[in-house]
């Protein structure tokens, strides 16, 4: 029986742990199968999870945040026989699966529509709490938007450097409405529950908004240009299918193998126009081919398009 | 009534008049968690008259007076009113039978001005406006008929005690109080306060009100009650008509015991001057000067008593010398000086020189309430070496074994060393306060209000310990705003009048009346 | 800077700091009756939930209202049954409705609606409608007064309006009528009004009823603003106006002030976040925390001393 | 002459207290559909019913054991520092500091290192709010709240820009080297034979922290400056009287706060994470408030309060585990624990009262 470990944001974060869940609610419905899952209280508590699980029997154990990282590597040693799948995270073990995603290539496609959308030179990103990976959203966005406009602005701004940064909508509203006023037609959101409110002040301001890691297309219709959805769902999902068989080792999750991508529906079709998508088209297809590389946040703190 | 009434004088006070007594009260008895406060108490008050309570501290007349107030409820007994059984649950019914209280601890909101106090519960309609000025109104009234000047704007924390206590008056009065029940109400008057007041009550006597009074001052009683109650250990133990009873027979039947109500002393023999102040003046935090410029000395062996109505710069006085004020000017303890600006100076340093502080407020600075008496009893000298177990400890055993030793010796009563100083009533707290400060063996002794609120048995030994520390050679000065209290323990009356001294005088060469008049700024022009 | 974006900051100052110029209103009542309330972060995320979920439900703000601030008042009652009936400490009380509010409306939002705790959107009749002031589209075309008028002064909700009328009603209720000066009393000397022949109990009960309504209409604007309820949306803001309260010495229109400073502190560090200045960039971190470093500076340099209502914190006991 | 024999107000009333709390724990979770009686067995059982759990159980009441006492001796000289939070959050730092920073060749030396450097930064940080408040009548507990915004933002710029690993995912500092890591209680038990569990992060620490609650009570009760503080907590004026310097008081006793909130960071840094992680205090600063209340400011009333937390967490944990309940019902069992045995326990209390009087009256008659 596989198990999964929610981040501290909490099962229904609409972020990846929401995405996380999707995926293994998915799983349940299509198999008929049956999970175990835990939301964290506290950091100390990884370690706990992992272990309990695995002492209890489960295989695959799966959770979701890179912040699993260091408990993983010990206790993924002291069970050699359980199989592990870390999302966002990389851990080298011979019994862990790493599974990372290329935001910042699905965020230039964000960049490029954004670009598309405004009229003018400015766009603007909303992020949660101040981390890193956070940032590489951002960089890649506006890598793409400047990909489109050189001379454009891109205004990003952190909801704040706690916790609490996920959660403060109204933070998040104030902070899109500061951007509108400072020029910027597209916000995109990368912020969990303050992303609600940037997409609904968005709505209410007339701005376009752009949703995050599910899709959320449908919660302000007419006001959501896309949202870069990242396949955490694929990834518990595949997890959870391959069970106890489970191969190991790192996989990347990049346009290439649709592990991020922007999500196009009925909620959106009119605001996407030809022009745009076929921009997007060509840009995911250089990408895939190598010809353009998005530059990774990450991989060494800063981002040039910034 | 209880049995055990130790004289056996039960009279009653007879109304003269046919009409039903302004207050009844039968079997009032009162219990706080396990301590007795009033055991089947019955009293009765005749209408126009002036009625007085005397008891040691804690002998429950507070408690008695607060029932009748509706202030705290009674476990069992009724009260009656002009003959009528009325139920008292709170005060708001209290006021409504007629009843007004000035309690010995005023209840007045301090940053409230003195309008909106007197209006507070007894507002016309649901805006202030018609009502303030209505109470302008009649507090102008009735300031004129009782000679109660108050001012009407000020703010309570601005006024002296004694003006607050007229306010108080004033808000009963307001409320069409026919009773009037006057806790303690002359502990923190002067003497001249105090006649003002009686001369009020007498007014208000006539006009056919009810007056109860608590006191532990026999001389009042003599002079302004018509009857008299004891209460003693939450019993009323005797009535009787004050005409008919002497000030000594009241004494024994408060305390059990004769009590000697002189102070009995020797002559003084002054030596060396131990304390000598020069052109010392006094600024205070909203930047007024208390003190304007004095020169004192006072001698071993000698009390030099200062007189002087509350807030005319003793207070300050007393403070600079304890080291938690500062002043400018010169003072030298045993022929040094001692530096005044705080800076290298304050309450510690002031004790290792030998003085010691009997502070005016023993709640606000003498105790610390929620301590132990132990704890207090070396509150201030907690850093000397004979308390310390090592250099780190306290010698918390030593200091409770000493603290038990001086309870017996200062005759406080329960004397557990474990007991809460806020457990203990007033004049056993003053007399923790005493032994730990007279302990010291100090070569000053600051005295301030020595035997404000204590009861005249602990008065008593109050003063002959005063006396007996000057007769071993210390110099005291000595704070009293009770004239008598300067009269009979000092050796030297110095008058303090607006932040000046106004003269000296020997106790056997003047009187009262001398005094009163230097009190009040008006100087003979013979010294200075 | 120029004219437009300084009514924009101070525009969206206004909107930060109307729910916590509710809180600290709220807040005011309470202190000024003796009772102290830390909880009011505690109230102000029942009130949100409650009225979001309400909101969500029924499609109507004002039943959304109506439920906000009954949650609210119910959590005031159980602050007020701890603290005035059992003379409780009022610190622990506030402490465990700020506990018990953090998890009732995550454990009761999600067996109501499993979306985890929060609550679906809310839209249309579902939130309040800003107002647009009578010829606001007219005066907006005015030089210099019209846009400040069009933007800052109108286009608010209903809320906003209330909470700023709430503070000379505050004022004239305090410093006008019979039940502020007995409200002024209590919290200073509760034995002069108890001895005065009012109840003590009934004056605090009636302040912490007041101060359940106004939080009630905070945690419902934050709902309206948000549309819809997500956990812990309070996000400290009970703590803010608790400090805003002191800052304002306990009083209405010092209140008014105090929240207006934090708002549009909140409002720049929300425009400004990271400035760069020659070589040295300021990071965003210190942007975000330049509020509470300038709310220290203000108070330690200017404000002084304040001096609560001298009651404050403890509870009427006579007999012990 | 007592109302009540002490033993009833120190044990009897508590216990009453926290059943209450429990019963109406057991009716949320009944009405949320649960079995209330299987939940307390769980939450029993996973935190004391073996040495894992027991490990997580003392891990956080460590936690709050240093927490509550920071709060508390901040109480006694009337204080109210909410800002326990920040200085634990900055004495992380300084731990992390002298960790990282220092090749620490065995923990016995780290340790003391760690324990200067967590304590120095925390004093640091509740060191201007005490100074604002001695010099400037800036009220603590606004200027408190603020410096707990105030460090969150300072340590994660730290993080952020300092002390993160670049490239890494997380916001985290480098692991500390293996000459810091503390003896965990399974190290520590096991030359003397007894079994503990290999992986629960209780550590030594918790030793620290009791020694700390010794020295709580020592320092409180038993010196001079323990005496001064306390003085000067019941009567400002009082305290000048006597000659206690106020500004001096104020300054000492939220050093000393701010110090033993900073200590929490060996516990929490050093012992479990052995890196400074983002966030890390988690909270317990808030906890310790509850704490230390509850405690009625006294060591061994913390030291209990403290274990109560440590259990609710850790119980609450295997709830989330096996039960599937929500995290976020811990947090309103943790509520109503502390509003009926701090806030409502007079409730319990007056009616007890009034037993006892009536049986001692009457055994007095018979
Ligand atoms: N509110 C109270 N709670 C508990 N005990 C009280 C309370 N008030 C008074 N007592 C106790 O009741 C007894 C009677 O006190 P009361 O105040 O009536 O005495 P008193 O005669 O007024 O004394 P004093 O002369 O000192 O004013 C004392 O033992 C006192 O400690
Ligand atoms: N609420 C209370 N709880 C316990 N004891 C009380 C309370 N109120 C008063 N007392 C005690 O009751 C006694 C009488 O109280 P009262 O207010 O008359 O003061 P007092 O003894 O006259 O002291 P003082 O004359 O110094 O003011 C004192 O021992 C006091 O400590
Ligand atoms: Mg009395
Ligand atoms: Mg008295």
């Amino acid at each position: 029986e596989p198990a999964i470990i929610f981040d501290l944001g909490g099962k229904f974060d609409k972020s990846f742990n929401e995405s996380s869940f999707t995926g293994a609610e998915r799983w349940k419905e299509e198999t008929g199968g049956s999970y175990r899952d835990v939301e964290l209280q506290s950091d100390a508590q990884r370690e706990q999870a992992l272990r309990r699980f695995a002492e209890n029997g489960f295989n695959p154990i799966v959770m979701a945040g890179f912040s699993f990282a260091s408990a993983l590597e010990t206790v993924a040693a002291d069970f050699p026989d359980t199989k592990f799948t870390i999302i966002d995270g990389a851990v080298e073990a011979p019994n862990v699966r790493s599974v990372v995603f290329k935001e910042e290539e699905g965020s230039y496609l964000a960049g490029i529509a954004a670009a598309y959308a405004a009229e003018g030179n400015t766009v603007s990103f909303v992020g949660g709490m101040d981390i890193p990976l956070i940032s590489k959203f951002a960089c890649g966005y506006a890598e793409g938007f400047k990909s489109v406009k050189p001379e454009g602005r891109v205004i990003v701004n952190m909801t704040g450097t706690t916790p609490a940064a996920w959660n403060d909508p109204v933070k998040g509203g104030e902070l899109t409405r500061a951007q509108k006023a400072a020029g910027s037609e597209v916000v995109f959101a990368a912020a969990g529950g303050t992303g609600l409110g940037v997409l609904q002040t968005a709505a209410d301001e007339d701005m376009l908004a752009i949703g995050v890691d599910s899709n959320q297309n449908y919660l302000q219709p007419g006001h959501v240009l896309t949202s870069m959805v990242k396949r955490v769902d694929n990834a518990v999902y595949d997890a959870f299918t391959q069970g106890e068989e489970l191969q190991t080792g790192l996989i990347v999750m990049g346009l290439e193998n649709e592990g991020v991508a922007l999500a196009m529906d009925e909620y959106n079709a009119d605001l996407i126009t030809e022009e745009m998508q076929a921009a997007i088209n060509e840009a995911t297809q250089k990408i895939v081919s190598g010809e353009i590389v998005v530059h990774d946040y990450m991989s060494d703190d800063s981002c040039p398009a910034f | 009534m209880s049995a055990q009434t130790d004289t056996g004088r039960q009279a009653t006070a007879a109304p003269t008049a046919s009409a039903a007594p302004a207050i009844e009260l039968r079997g009032i008895s009162k219990a706080f968690g396990p301590v007795q406060a009033n055991r089947d108490i019955s009293i009765s008050v005749a209408k126009g008259s002036i009625h007085g309570i005397i008891g040691e501290n804690g002998a429950g007349k507070s408690t008695l007076m607060s029932i009748l107030y509706g202030f705290y409820k009674a476990d069992a007994g009724e009260i009656l009113i002009d003959g009528r059984r009325v139920e008292i649950t709170d005060s708001q019914a209290a006021i409504a039978a007629g009843i007004g209280m000035v309690f010995q601890h005023f209840k007045l909101v301090e940053n409230f001005t003195v309008l909106e106090n007197v209006i507070l519960g007894a507002e016309e309609g649901g805006l202030l406006k018609p009502s303030l000025a209505k109470a302008r109104r009649l507090l102008k009234q009735l300031s004129d008929e009782y000679e109660l000047s108050v001012e009407p704007d000020a703010l309570i924390e601005d006024l002296s005690v004694g003006h607050q206590q007229r306010v108080e008056i004033l808000k009963a009065l307001y409320r069409q109080a026919d009773i009037l029940i006057l806790d303690e109400p002359t502990g923190v008057l002067t003497p001249a306060e105090a006649d003002h007041l009686f001369r009020i009550l007498e007014g208000l006597r006539d006009e056919g009100k009810t007056i109860i009074l608590i006191t532990h001052k026999l001389r009042e009683i003599m002079e302004i009650t018509d009857t008299v109650s004891v209460m003693r250990r939450g019993e009323m133990t005797a009535t009787v008509k004050t005409a008919e009873t002497s000030p000594e027979e009241l004494a024994e039947l408060m305390v059990g015991r004769k009590v000697l109500l002189r102070v009995d002393k020797k002559p003084a023999r002054p030596g060396k001057p131990t304390l000598e102040i020069e052109n010392l003046h006094v600024v205070d935090d909203q930047g007024v000067e208390r003190v304007k410029g004095i020169d004192l000395s006072v001698r071993a062996g000698e009390i030099l008593g200062i007189a002087g109505v509350a807030g005319n710069g003793q207070t300050e006085l007393l403070e600079v010398l304890g080291g938690y004020m500062a002043g400018t000017g010169t003072i030298r303890v045993n022929g040094e000086e001692i530096d005044l600006t705080g800076a290298h100076s304050d309450g510690q340093s002031r004790r290792r020189r030998g003085i010691s502080h009997v502070p005016e407020d023993r709640h606000d600075e003498g105790l610390i309430l929620e301590f132990q008496a132990w704890e207090n009893m070396v509150f201030g000298y907690h850093h000397a070496p004979e308390y310390q177990k090592n250099r780190l400890l306290m010698d918390n055993a030593g200091i409770r074994e000493m603290t038990r030793r001086q309870m017996e010796k200062f005759d406080v009563r329960p004397p557990d060393p474990r007991l809460e100083a806020k457990s203990f009533s007033g004049g056993n707290q003053q007399k923790i306060v005493l032994a730990r400060e007279i302990d010291r063996n100090p070569d000053l002794l600051l005295v301030g209000q020595p035997t404000r609120g204590v009861d005249i048995g602990a008065i008593e030994f109050i003063h002959q310990q005063i006396v007996q520390l000057r007769d071993e050679g210390k110099a005291i000065l000595l704070v009293s705003v009770e004239l008598d209290e300067i009269l009979s323990l000092s050796d030297r009356i110095a008058v303090m009048f607006d932040g000046r001294i106004m003269g000296e005088r020997l106790p056997a060469e003047t009187s009262e009346g001398e005094l009163g008049l230097l009190m009040a700024g008006i100087t003979g022009g013979d010294d200075q | 800077m120029d004219y437009l974006t300084v009514i924009q900051i101070l525009d969206s100052s206004l909107r930060l700091a109307t729910p916590l110029l509710l809180t600290c209103l709220a807040g005011l009542f309470s202190e000024r009756a003796g009772i102290v309330d830390i909880g009011l972060e505690g109230k102000l995320l029942a009130a949100a939930f409650l009225s979001g979920a309400v909101a969500a439900v029924t499609g109507s703000i004002w039943l959304g209202l109506l439920a906000g601030v009954a949650g609210s008042l119910a959590f005031s009652m159980l602050h007020g049954l701890a603290s005035i009936t059992f003379n409780g400490d009022q610190l622990i009380s506030g402490v465990a409705l700020n506990f018990l509010a953090a998890g009732l409306t995550i454990v009761v939002g999600q067996s109501w609606f499993a979306l985890g705790g929060r609550t679906p959107s809310l839209f249309g009749g579902g939130r309040f409608e800003s107002w647009n002031l009578p010829f606001s589209d007219a005066m907006a075309r005015v030089p210099v007064i019209g846009p400040a008028y069009d933007e800052l002064i109108s286009g608010h909700t209903a809320l906003t309006y209330v909470a700023l009328a709430a503070v000379p009603l505050s004022w004239w209720v305090l410093y006008r009528t019979r039940f502020g000066l007995r409200l002024r009393a209590v919290g200073e000397n509760p034995g002069a009004v108890d001895t005065a022949g009012v109840s003590v109990v009934r004056l605090r009960y009636a302040a912490l009823v007041i101060a359940g309504v106004l939080c009630g209409l905070a945690g419902t604007y934050l709902a309206s603003l948000a549309a819809g309820f997500v956990k812990d949306m309070s996000a400290g803001r009970g703590y803010i106006a608790l400090a805003a309260l002191i800052f304002a010495k306990w009083r209405p229109w010092y209140a008014l002030w105090a929240t207006l400073l934090f708002g549009l502190l909140e409002a720049i560090g929300n425009r400004y976040q990271s400035i760069a200045l020659g070589d040295i960039v300021i990071p965003v971190q210190f942007m975000q925390a330049l509020p509470y470093i300038l709310t220290v500076i203000i108070l330690a340099g200017f404000v002084g001393k304040a001096i609560p209502p001298r009651a404050g914190g403890k509870p009427y006991v006579k007999e012990r | 002459m007592t109302k009540m024999p002490k033993w009833a107000d120190a044990v009897l009333i508590p216990l009453i207290s926290i059943l209450l709390a429990f019963f109406f724990s057991g009716l949320v979770i009944w009405a949320i559909g649960k079995d209330p009686f299987m939940a307390i067995r769980t939450m029993v059982q996973g935190a004391f019913g073996n040495t894992n759990g027991l490990g997580y159980t003392l891990y956080y009441t460590t936690n709050f054991i240093f927490t509550g006492l920071s709060v508390a001796v901040a109480y006694h000289a009337g204080l109210f520092n909410i800002g326990s939070e920040g200085q634990a959050m900055l004495g992380g730092l300084g731990v992390a500091l002298v960790c990282l920073n220092v090749p620490w060749p065995h923990w016995t030396l780290a340790l003391p290192g760690a324990m200067i450097g967590g304590a120095l930064f925390g004093a640091a940080w509740a060191f201007i709010p005490a100074w604002l408040q001695a010099k400037r009548g800036s009220h603590i507990v606004i200027t408190t709240i603020m410096f707990n915004f105030i460090a969150s933002a300072l340590v994660g710029y730290i993080l952020l820009n300092h002390l993160k690993v670049p490239g890494a995912m997380a916001t985290e500092s480098a692991r500390f080297g293996a000459g810091a890591h503390l003896p965990t209680f399974h190290e520590m038990l096991a030359p003397f034979g007894i079994g503990f569990n290999r992986n629960a992060p209780a550590n030594i620490s918790f030793v620290v922290a009791i020694l700390a609650a010794i020295a709580f009570y020592v320092l409180i009760w038993r010196t001079r400056l323990g005496y001064e503080i306390r003085a000067y907590g019941q009567s400002e004026t009082a305290a000048k009287y006597a000659g206690i310097n106020p500004v001096r008081i104020v300054i000492i006793a939220m050093l000393i706060s701010g110090a033993l909130a900073g200590l929490m960071a060996i516990n929490n840094v050093m012992g479990e994470a052995e890196r400074l992680i983002d966030n890390a205090v988690e909270g317990a600063g808030f906890i310790g408030i509850a704490v230390a209340l509850m405690g009625r400011n006294h060591p061994v009333g913390i030291v209990l309060a403290a274990l109560l937390f440590g259990f609710l967490y850790q119980g609450g944990a295997e709830l989330a585990f096996w039960e599937s309940i929500p995290r976020e019902l811990v947090v309103v069992i943790q509520a109503l624990v502390i509003l009926f045995t701090g806030a409502l326990d007079n409730m319990v209390r007056i009616p007890l009262e009034k037993l006892f009087l009536a049986l001692s009256r009457r055994r007095k008659d018979a």
